[in-house]
């Protein structure tokens, strides 16, 4: 069901764990499975991500995105890590079954909220950045792949 | 991998050696269809009346009785769908449980939307359906009583009897599920006051693609699938052979050996339970302890998720299932589950392991290692968990 | 008995070694549900997503178009009952021919008692449909139309592709049972404007128990079987996964030799035909003279009746079929004989006989040779003959 | 689907043909199934049946009916005649299927009809012996038997 990259990153997840004082904490979940991940940063005065950690409840497609995420975010810039999308990071774990797409969702949402708690905290403004839900609800209809 | 221990007996089971022994010759050998007048057609015909009698005498039932379907879903529906199309005269409203398999309730659904009205009775927290509510929701009007011999998810096995007794005294037919009662609990249909019965072959190491509904002689449903003349022309469709002469070995030998095996298998279901429930904290057995299937466990872990458990337990080689849906297109949680009154968030991290007469008491201990392991691992990395 | 020459592959056939083959780990070694989580089942997914490609590849289809069914008779039951149901908004009419098989025919009648209308439209004498009257028939309230692509009696061929486009220029849904058709003619659903197709595996060497309907996407019939989440939500059942890589194999070759095939059986099929009513009087040859299935052979022989003579051809190591359906429990003469416009007594006494590519001329002959002496026989026992 | 006997009878059917100058010849058909069934009598001046022919328009049990009930007839008296009904045939054959039942019912109306035409020949009157029907209809439900 999941590809290589994906049961590599579910198996041996990277950046598990909490950040102390961290930047920002952010903290989704999906109604409607119930799933939930939480993500803390650790950014530097010249808003570079320094250490990104998460902890996830959720099906392994969770697991393998949030790890994925913090990958992707380590070592950027706050808007470079805007543009890690949930494409983004499906890309990087070549691709996610048609039902799994929604926790990929979950990992960009987690990643705003994360942003959002560390512009709120230090009182700026993040352009492009908009307040996160903390629940996710997905409308588009499932439609399994043969 | 090495090790393989396969612990989802109730979602299927391999098919016994014995089984697709009997099955091979009707392949190529014997493959006539049965409604022709030659010879080669005999043996055939021969072969399906024996797995019928096999069948008929599992169940203290007439052979007459026994309808051949393609699985148990096919019986649920033709069961629940054919009774309310038959007697629709009589009334249009039918009692269920709420815990039923989708195969009866998504019947339901569909019965609801053409106009029969149902009820879904109330399980309490082991998931046994409570008699009292059962019998205040029968009406005038009422047809049809469905509930399940044993549950698939948490295996709680039901009062049958007493619900028959019930339907009985109110002259209301009784359609029970026993897909995964049917080859691991002695069943007998009169007793029991059993109208209709679903069976599946896969579910007790017989082939995938045959199942029977039985109907007591009176009950006039009509067919569901409509055409050739098959099955006392009441089910169409040239007749699956291998899989009625797999099935009929199947159950022969499920008959044969279901009291040995239900021994083994309730030592070592209680193994699995007893050290589970002692040497993992948050955890909950979901069912009831006794009135369940000898081959059930089903726990639920605080803080973790069902799916990454199961990823985590294949890896060690162990097959086991989740009342989470994720994985089969739905999202949302077990209505079994959420039907014992368990939180969303604790339905989500269930694990149901099913034993068969193959498990040693190593295989459990191993298991039950490696889930301490796999629970703990999760539980690290979850943000629900606060040690 | 020595000689064994099977002539009756219209009603089923032996399951190739190679098919038998390609299911047998599916029973015992990849026996996983594939619904579920771990690598054993993915094993499973797999092979039917391999079965679905290469079926949906025969038909110049979709695999998300292909739905697997336990056989052609619940595929033709889901095609016209979930049609009416979904379609019923627009209309309650549909049509079909004489000649369809009784899961088309006898569902019709299903229909009809439920308050939808059905128009039977008439064949000629060869079994042809005829097509003015089919389009005369269309009603603004027409939602189907359902017509056989090959019969299973008399191997008449419709002209499917003028069905579709009527069909298609009256925007009407069109089914076809294609069950006999299926890997004996070259089908493109696209060209002939299908929206739905019924086959069913045993019907060319895979096994029995498995059959698929192809739905058009955009189509929008819900489940005729409910419950689980099989077959994208559409058909509820624990998937007959060696039934479904069996099937699947024998599309494979079916589609590959299927050219080869049909050249040596229409030669044979010919010697046959010519042979039998040149060489026997009163003998008429049933269905289009080259309309047919390359396999299919039908005759009438007066003064005779059916069922003698397949006794009497089975003691001679021959198995056929006849129109007489009194064996399988009705006493009417075959429907479609009489549509073709034979009187009772005349289809009383017909033969079927259908090859297979392991069919020699030396086995036509010999068979040619019994059957004469047969009819002669019975003729002489018969009180309507009198020479 | 049938038993020794029936098979043995349709393979070596006994009595077959006709008898010229019959002291009676009697056909009756089954309307449902199309089936036909001629018998033809030779009966000596004391009443006793000397011999017994038939020809049969008709399915494997048909055949087999026919020829058991021309054994049974024949060298008994008229009378006794009465009494090979359909059921006395199928018993001498080991039974028959229950869709088959129908065809022994075949054999019996056709000694009926002949033995009618008998008496009606010789103007006497046969006790117990009605006007046969040409086409016998059978109400019964037919249900198989597994
Ligand atoms: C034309 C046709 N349609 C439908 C069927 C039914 O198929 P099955 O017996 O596989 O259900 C058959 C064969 O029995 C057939 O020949
Ligand atoms: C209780 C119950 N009912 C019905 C079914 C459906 O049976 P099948 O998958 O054979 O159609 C199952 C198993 O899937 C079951 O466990
Ligand atoms: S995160 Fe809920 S199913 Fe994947
Ligand atoms: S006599 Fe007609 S079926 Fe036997």
């Amino acid at each position: 069901m999941y590809s290589e990259k994906v049961m590599d990153h579910f198996s041996n997840p990277r950046n598990v764990g909490e950040i102390e004082n961290a930047s920002g904490v952010g903290t989704v979940g999906n109604a409607k499975c119930g799933d939930i991940m939480r993500m803390y940063l650790d950014i530097d005065d010249n808003g570079i991500i320094q250490d990104c950690k998460f902890k996830t409840f959720g099906c392994g497609a969770a697991v393998a995105t949030s790890s994925m995420a913090t990958e992707l975010v380590k070592g950027k810039t706050v808007q470079e890590a805007l543009q890690v999308t949930n494409k983004a990071v499906m890309n990087a774990l070549d691709g996610l079954p048609a039902v799994k797409v929604h926790c990929s969702l979950l990992a960009e949402e987690a990643i705003h909220a994360a942003l959002w708690d560390y512009a709120e905290k230090n009182g700026i403004q993040i352009e492009g950045l908009q307040k996160p839900k903390s629940d996710i609800h997905e409308d588009e209809e499932v439609v399994e792949e043969y | 991998m090495d090790k393989k221990i396969y612990l989802d007996n109730a979602a299927t089971t391999p098919t016994r050696p014995a089984v697709v022994e009997a099955m091979l010759p009707y392949f190529t050998e014997f493959y006539g269809n049965p409604s022709s007048v030659y010879e080669l057609s005999n043996v055939c015909k021969k072969a399906i009346v024996n797995s019928r009698e096999t069948i008929a005498k599992s169940l203290g039932a007439d052979a007459a009785e026994i309808y051949f379907t393609a699985g148990g879903s096919e019986a649920d529906n033709w069961a629940l769908i054919s009774t309310c199309e038959a007697y629709k005269a009589k009334g249009n409203h039918i009692i269920t449980s709420k815990i039923e398999h989708h195969a009866v309730l998504h019947t339901c659904e569909y019965l609801e939307k053409n106009g029969f009205e149902v009820t879904y009775v109330d399980v309490d927290e082991n998931g046994l359906i409570k008699l009292g509510e059962l019998e205040a929701a029968i009406r005038p009007t009422t047809i049809l009583i469905s509930v399940m011999f044993a549950n698939n998810e948490i295996g709680t096995i039901q009062p049958i009897k007493e619900i028959g007794e019930i339907a009985k005294k109110h002259d209301i037919l009784f359609h029970t599920d026993a897909v995964q009662a049917y080859g691991q609990l002695p069943i007998n249909v009169d007793e029991y006051h059993i109208d209709m019965l679903s069976a599946s072959g896969h579910k007790l190491n017989g082939p995938k693609g045959i199942g029977f509904l039985y109907i007591r002689k009176g009950v006039k449903i009509g067919s569901y699938i409509h055409g050739g003349a098959q099955e006392r022309h009441r089910r169409a469709g040239t007749e699956n052979v291998p899989g009625i002469v797999g099935f009929g070995k199947a159950v022969e030998i499920a008959m044969e050996t279901m009291k040995e095996r239900t021994e083994k298998e309730v030592e070592l279901r209680d193994l699995l339970i007893n050290r589970i429930v002692k040497e993992i904290p948050y955890t909950r057995l979901n069912g009831h302890r006794t009135k369940r299937l000898p081959n059930n466990a089903n726990f639920s872990f605080q803080f973790i998720e069902g799916e990454s458990l199961l990823i985590m337990l294949d890896m060690q080689g162990i097959c086991g299932s989740s009342g989470s849906a994720c994985t089969s297109g739905s999202l949302d949680p077990s209505h079994v589950l959420l039907s014992i009154g368990l939180p969303h968030e604790i339905a989500h991290g269930s694990l149901r392991l099913t034993l068969s007469e193959d498990i040693t008491e190593e295989d459990i201990n191993y298991v039950v290692d490696r889930v301490k392991e796999i629970v703990e691992r999760l539980r690290s990395m979850s943000p629900l968990y606060e040690d």
